[in-house]
C-alpha cells in the first residue's frame, strides 16, 4: 500500500512536469521514426520545440529513464518508467530522443563496460550528443551474424580494421558504430569476435545508403579500409565480443518486438478501419473479421511484452523467451499494416495520398520479420533452446 | 506454490486415465473426486471467509482451472465453485451466504441453465416465468446445461413479461422440471432440461425480477475466465504431450523433433500458447481489481484460450500421426474438451465481436 | 461438334437408364461410409433397394466405369463419366458400391496385373463379390511406408508370411487383402519388398480393430502368423512391389483429397451455416467471414481436381502432383469440418444430437491428413521433386 | 504455344528491368513497347475479325495478362485490350466497330473512370450527368483511374438523374476534364480526374441512358478475369525467382532451400499458385461460353489470385531476407503491384462477398 501511495505521488510529479515541460507542439502523438529526434552531432532539430524539449527531458534524466543518475538518467523503477509512460501517452507526446545508443549500445555498455566507458559514453547519449548506429550485419551473411569476415589484426595498441558491413541503420547519419569485429582468425567461429567502437570520422571507414522498396534508406553499407581502433575501445574482453552481441540481441528484439503492438498501435488499426469505412461496422465484413482478429492478438500480444517485461524486472531472466517477442510482434505488425492498406483501399496505393505515406510504413514492417534475427531464426531458437528439441 | 501443489495432487488424483475410466464406466462425475477436492478448500476459491471459503480471488480461480484442465480433470468447479459462487455473491445477504457455505463445503452443486439453442445468447432467452399468484411459473427448455445431469441445484435464467430477465434458484427435483442426459463427446456432464409450468416463489428469485443480468454478468464473466484459464491449461497438456512424443518418436532415422518444419511449428505453438497465458493472467487480474470492467479482458482471455486450444489439440493429433488418431491413446480427450469448451459461455465469435465493440471496431 | 452431340446423346441415354434403374430410396443423397454399399462375401444388405441398386448397375458396368467391359466396367471416356457423375448427383444418388478394389487394387491390377490376373479378380470387384483391404503401414514405421518389417520367406511355391500391418481400413469386414511383405531382407530398403494377394480366410491370419476418438473402428491391426500365400498371388514381379506401391498411393491420394472439395462438399457448408443461423446472412459476422474463405478456396480446389482429372486423361502425367491434391483437399476438408462444427455450435457436441452425428465426421477428417501419407510427406515430395529442392 | 512465345517476347522486351527504368525515368507508360505488342496482333485479342482483331476470347487474353504479370509488364492491355474491348464489342454498331478498330491497330487507348472513393463500388457513383439541352453535362471526381494519366479516351461512368448510371465514351482533352498523376507505388499510371460542367451529347453515351450495367458488367469481368491472370503469372514470377533464391543461397554452410520449414512453405505456396490456376482457367473458360453466367467463376478468380499473389510475394520478401528489402532487387516491385492489384476492380473482399451471394451463403 505504501507502494502505492508512492507511485501515485510519482504520477503527480511527472503529469506536472509534464504539463510544464513537455512543448505543444510535440504533444501531436507523431511518434514515426521521422518525427522523433535522433540526436548527434549533425542533428537538425526540426523547432525549437524539439530542441528544448530534449533539452529538458534530458536535464531531468528522461530521455534514459531506468539509467542511474550518474549516468545521465532518472534511475527509475519499472512501476515508475511505466507511470512515466502512461503519462507520456496521456499527453500524445512524441519521445524526446529516441536512438540506437539508448536501447542497445548503452544496456549493453551497462552491463559489460568498464566505469570509465560508462561515464564517458553514456551521459553523451543520454543527451543526444552522440548519435551510435551498429555494425553487425555483413554481406551474404543473412542470418548467420556470427560469420563475421570483417577482420582486426592485431597492432600492439590498436587493431588494423579492414571489411564491410551491411544493414548498419542510418549509418550515414550516425556518428560513431559499435561493431562486431573478428579478431582471431584461428579461434571457432564464435570465440574470436570483439566488440568495438569505432568512430565515423576516422580515416578510412566510408558509408553508403541502401535505397529499399519504400523508396527510403534507412540503411546503409559501411567500409572499413585500414582503420585504426585503439585497445580501448572496446566493450567486454577481446574475443568475448559474442557475448556483447547475444545480450545486445536480446534488447534489440524487444524493441522491435513492442513497436508491432500495444494498445495504441491496435487502436491504429481500428481508427484507420472507422475512418476509411466512414462508420465502426467497416463496409466489408470479411476485412472486419481479418482486422477484429488482428485486434484480439494485438491486445494480448501487447499484454505479453508487459509481462515479459515485469518478469525482466522480477529478475526473472526471460532469455531466449525474448525471440518469442520478436516473432510474435513482428509478425503481428505485418498482418497489421497489410490490414490497414486493406482498409485504406486505393488512397493508400500513391507514395504521397490522401492517407499520407501509409504505403512506405507498410513496407518498413516486411523488415521487421528481417532484421535483429528473421522470424525463422526466433523459431529456430525457441525449438531447441525453450522447448528442447534436437538438432537435426 | 498454489500451481504446483494443485498439479501434484493433480496428476495422482485427477490424470486423463481417470477421466477415460469414468467414460467406460458410463458415468460424467465422480463425487468422490470432488470431496476431496472441496476438502481442500478448491470449492471455495471465491467465497467469504465468513461463508467458509478462502477468498483468494480469481486469478487463484484461474491457476485451479489451468491446472485442471491440463488433466482435464473431470469435477463441476467452473459451474459451482466460481459461477454459482461468484452470482451467489453478487447477490448478498444470509441466504446466499448460506448456500455459498454449502458450495464450499461440498455440499451442494449447481449448473447454470442458460442455452436455449446452439449458441450463447443469453439476451435472447425464451423460457417465461409467468406472474401467477404471489409467485411465478416457469415453463421452457434448456439445453447443453454443463454439470446439469447431476447438480442439486439449478440457476435458471427466464423471461418474466416485460419486466425482462429474471434469474431463479431452484432445486433440481421440483416438480415438473426434466432432466435428460445428453451423451456429450468430451464425456462430461451436460443436460437437456425441460421445465413445465415449475413452481417459483419470491424466495427462489436470486436478486431483482427482471435484473437478472446484474448478478448473472459477473457470474458469467468469472465463468469465462476459468473456462479460458482451463482451456489454456489444456492447450499446455496437449502441447507438453506433442513436444514429449516429436523428442521420443523416430522416423527416417531420427527424432521427428529434429525436422525444422515440425520444429517451426512448435515454437509457433508455444508462442501462441505464451501469448494467451499473458491474456488468461490479465483477465484474472482485472476481475480481482475491477470487476465492473472486465468484460473486455475476459472475452479476450476466452477468445484467445478458445483458438490457442484449437490450435494445440489439431497441431497435437497430426503431429502424432495415426496414433493421435487413437481412442487408446490420450490427445484425443483433450480435442473433443477443447471442442466443447470453444462452444460453452460464448465462442470465439461472440468474444471477438465484445472486443471489437469495446474497441470501437 | 460431333463430339458434343455424341455427348448430349449419352447424357440423355444415361438419364433415362438412372430413372429406371436407381431406385427411390437410393436417391436421399446419404453419401457417407455407412450409408454406402461396400460389398463382399458377408455384406448385409441394408434394403432391397440397396441390392437392386448394386446389381443394376454392375450388369451395366457402372459400379467401375472407366473399366473395359471385359473385366465388369462400362468402358466410359472420361469425360463419359463426368456426364455420368453429374446425372448421378443431378438425382442426388448413392454410389452403387465403394470400396478398395474399385479405387486401389483394380488401377494397380489394370496396370500391373497378368491377363489371367484381370480376368480373375476384376470382375469380382466390379460385382461387389470380393471386398479388399489394404495392408501397407506398420507399427512404429508411420510415413515411412517403405520401412516394411513384415516378411515372406521363399519357400518354393509360396511365401511364409509373418508379421503385423496397422491401419488396414475394415480389415475386420475384408475377404482378402493386398500387401506389402519384404521377401528380399538384403536388398536395399525399396527393392526387397513384393505386393502379395492374401485371403483373409487363410489360417494364420488375424484382425484387430481399432478404436478410434471418434468412437468408430474403420482401422485395425492385422496379423500374419506362418500364412502360406502360393507364388501366383503378387501383382507385378517380384521384389518390386514398390512400383506398385506408388502408383497406388498416387490413386489413394486422389481418392482421400476429393473427399474434401467440390461442389456438393461447398454446398455442404453453406447450408450447414445457413441452417444453423436460422437464414443465409449467419449472426456471427467472423464465423461467417472464415466460411466464406472456405467456400472460396473449396471452389477452387474442387476446380482443380478436375483440372488435374483432365490432364491426365489427355495423357499428361500428373504423377507427384497429385500429392497437392491430396494435401490441399485433405487440410480443406479438416477446416470445412471445423467450420460445421463451429456453425452447429452445441448441436453438434453430442455423440447423437439434434444434427446428427457430425463430430464423428470432423474427427474422421483429421486422419485425412495422416493417412495415405501426412500433409508433411506430401509437402516434402512436392518440395524435393516437384520444386527440386535439395535435400537436408 | 501463345503463352512460350508471349514469354519469349516479354522476357526480351518487357522484363522488369523495362518497369524499372520507366520509373526511373519518370514515366509511366512505354509507347514503343504498346507499338510491338499491338503489332503482333494483342491489342485484338477480344475483338471481332471484321474490325481488324484476332478474336481468340478471354482464355487467351488470360494466357497474355498471366505473362505480362510474369514479368510485371507496364502496358495498357487490360485497360484498352480487355476492358474498353469488351464493353465496345458488347454496344455493337459501326461506331463501336470503328473504336475497336482503333484499339487493334494501337490507333487509340482507353481508361476506365469509374472509381470515386477508396474502394471499387460502381453502384455508389455519385458523379453526375445532368440533361442538358440535347446533350448532358458531367461534373464530378473520379480517381485510381488506370492509365488515365496518358488515355486517349475516358470511359466514364456517371448518374444521371433518375434514369440512373450511364456510361459516356470522351475524349481525354474535352473542355472542363483535368488530370492529375498519381504517383503509384507499383510505378504504373494512374490518374485522379475532374470533371467540370463537361459537354457531352448523346453520340457520347454507350449504350442506353440509364443502363451502363449492360456494357459495363461484362467490362468489368473480363477485366477482374484478366486482373486475376494478370496476378497469378506475378505469382508465378515472385515464386519462380524465391526457388531460385531457395537453391542458391548457402547460409549455415547449405542451400537455404533444404532447410525442411522453407520446403514444406515453399512447397504450400505451390499448391496455392496451382489451385489458383485452375480458377483462373476456368474463369476465362466461362466467359468465353457462357457469359452472362460468369461472375462465380470470375468473382472467384480474382479472389483467389489476390490472396495467392499476397501470399507469393510476403513469402518472397521474407524469403530473400535483406536483399529481398532492397530497391535494387526485383521482389519489391511484384509486392508493390500485387497490392495495387489486389485493390483494382475489388479487392478480396468484394469479390468474396460476390460468391458468398451467388452460393446464398
Amino acid at each position: 500500500m505504501q507502494d502505492d501511495d508512492r507511485l501515485n505521488r510519482f504520477r503527480s510529479e511527472i503529469r506536472a512536469w509534464l504539463e510544464e515541460n513537455c512543448p505543444a507542439e510535440m504533444r501531436d502523438g507523431r511518434i514515426t521514426d521521422d518525427a522523433i529526434c535522433w540526436g548527434g552531432k549533425n542533428w537538425e532539430f526540426s523547432s525549437d520545440a524539439q530542441r528544448s524539449w530534449l533539452e529538458r527531458a534530458a536535464a531531468r534524466g528522461l530521455t534514459v529513464p531506468r539509467w542511474p543518475a550518474e549516468y545521465g538518467g532518472a534511475g527509475l523503477s519499472r512501476a515508475e518508467e511505466k507511470i512515466f509512460l502512461e503519462e507520456m501517452e496521456r499527453i500524445n507526446a512524441r519521445p524526446p530522443l529516441k536512438s540506437f545508443g539508448i536501447s542497445m549500445l548503452g544496456p549493453a555498455m551497462l552491463q559489460f563496460g568498464t566505469p570509465e566507458q560508462k561515464r564517458h559514453y553514456l551521459p553523451q547519449i543520454a543527451r543526444g550528443e552522440i548519435r551510435w548506429c551498429q555494425g553487425y550485419s555483413e554481406p551474404g551473411a543473412g542470418s548467420d551474424l556470427a560469420s563475421v569476415q570483417t577482420r582486426g589484426e592485431d597492432m600492439g595498441d590498436h587493431w588494423l580494421v579492414n571489411g564491410q558491413k551491411i544493414w548498419t541503420s542510418y549509418a550515414d547519419k550516425a556518428d560513431w558504430i559499435f561493431a562486431l569485429i573478428r579478431t582471431d582468425r584461428e579461434a571457432p567461429k564464435h570465440k574470436g569476435i570483439s566488440f568495438l567502437l569505432i568512430d565515423m570520422d576516422d580515416p578510412g571507414v566510408t558509408t553508403r545508403p541502401i535505397r529499399l522498396i519504400s523508396g527510403a534508406s534507412p540503411f546503409c553499407e559501411t567500409f572499413f579500409d585500414n582503420v585504426k581502433v585503439p585497445k580501448d575501445r572496446i566493450v567486454g574482453e577481446a574475443n568475448r565480443g559474442w557475448d556483447v552481441a547475444k545480450y545486445l540481441l536480446t534488447h534489440e528484439r524487444e524493441m522491435i518486438s513492442s513497436g508491432g503492438t500495444g494498445l495504441s498501435g491496435g487502436r491504429a488499426l481500428g481508427a484507420v478501419m472507422a475512418q476509411m469505412a466512414g462508420e465502426p461496422s467497416a463496409q466489408d465484413p470479411v476485412l472486419r473479421a481479418a482486422a477484429i482478429r488482428c485486434e484480439v492478438d494485438a491486445l494480448a500480444t501487447g499484454l505479453t511484452i508487459e509481462r515479459y517485461k515485469d518478469m525482466a524486472e522480477a529478475g526473472k531472466g526471460v532469455g531466449n523467451a525474448s525471440a518469442m517477442l520478436k516473432y510474435m510482434g513482428t509478425e503481428l505488425n505485418k498482418r497489421r499494416h497489410e490490414l490497414i492498406m486493406s482498409a485504406c483501399g486505393s488512397a493508400a496505393l500513391e507514395w504521397d495520398g490522401p492517407v499520407g505515406n501509409r504505403a512506405a510504413d507498410w513496407l518498413r514492417t516486411k523488415a521487421n520479420s528481417i532484421e535483429g534475427g528473421t522470424s525463422e531464426v526466433m523459431l529456430t531458437i525457441l525449438a531447441r533452446r525453450v522447448l528442447g528439441l534436437p538438432g537435426a | 506454490m498454489l500451481a504446483d501443489n494443485a498439479r501434484g495432487f493433480l496428476d495422482e488424483a485427477a490424470p486423463v486415465r481417470a477421466l477415460r475410466d469414468l467414460r467406460d464406466a458410463g458415468r460424467t462425475h465422480d463425487p468422490a473426486l470432488w470431496r476431496r477436492i472441496c476438502d481442500m478448500g478448491w470449492a471455495g476459491v471465491l467465497i467469504p471467509e465468513d461463508a467458509g471459503g478462502a477468498d483468494m480471488g480469481h486469478a487463484a480461480a484461474g491457476v485451479l482451472a489451468h491446472e485442471m484442465g491440463r488433466t482435464l480433470a473431470c469435477t463441476p468447479f467452473l459451474s459451482s465453485a466460481v459461477i454459482a459462487a461468484t452470482i451467489l455473491r453478487r447477490i448478498g445477504g444470509e441466504r446466499a451466504k448460506s448456500a455459498m457455505a454449502a458450495i464450499a463445503a461440498g455440499e451442494l452443486t449447481h449448473a447454470l441453465a442458460i442455452d436455449e439453442a446452439h449458441k450463447f445468447a443469453p439476451e435472447a432467452t425464451a423460457m417465461t416465468a409467468e406472474r401467477h399468484g404471489n409467485g411465478f411459473r416457469l415453463s421452457g427448455k434448456k439445453c447443453f446445461v454443463v454439470d446439469g445431469g447431476f447438480a442439486d441445484r439449478l440457476l435458471v435464467l427466464a423471461r418474466t413479461g416485460e419486466e425482462g430477465l429474471t434469474l431463479f434458484d431452484l432445486p433440481a427435483d421440483r416438480a415438473g422440471i426434466t432432466r435428460t442426459a445428453q451423451g456429450m463427446i468430451d464425456s462430461r456432464d451436460a443436460a437437456r432440461i425441460a421445465f413445465e409450468n415449475v413452481e417459483a416463489t419470491g424466495d427462489d428469485v436470486l436478486g431483482q425480477v427482471g435484473g437478472a443480468m446484474t448478478a448473472l454478468k459477473p457470474g458469467l464473466e468469472a465463468g469465462q475466465a476459468a473456462l479460458a484459464a482451463e482451456m489454456s491449461g489444456l492447450a499446455a497438456g496437449a502441447f507438453d504431450m506433442t513436444v514429449g512424443y516429436l523428442k521420443d518418436r523416430k522416423q527416417f532415422g531420427q527424432p521427428i523433433g529434429s525436422f525444422q518444419a515440425l520444429q517451426h511449428r512448435a515454437a509457433h505453438l508455444w508462442c501462441e500458447i505464451e501469448v494467451t497465458a499473458s491474456a488468461i493472467l490479465n483477465a484474472g487480474r482485472v476481475l480481482d481489481t475491477d470487476p465492473n470492467e472486465a468484460t473486455l479482458a475476459v472475452s479476450l482471455a476466452k477468445a484467445r484460450a478458445t483458438s490457442t486450444a484449437q490450435l494445440a489439440v489439431m497441431e497435437g493429433v497430426q503431429m502424432h500421426g495415426g496414433i493421435g488418431m487413437t481412442d487408446e491413446y490420450d490427445m484425443g480427450f483433450y480435442m473433443k474438451r477443447a471442442r466443447v469448451g470453444s462452444e460453452w459461455l460464448g465462442d470465439y465469435g461472440y468474444h471477438a465481436e465484445q472486443v471489437a465493440a469495446l474497441r470501437g471496431m
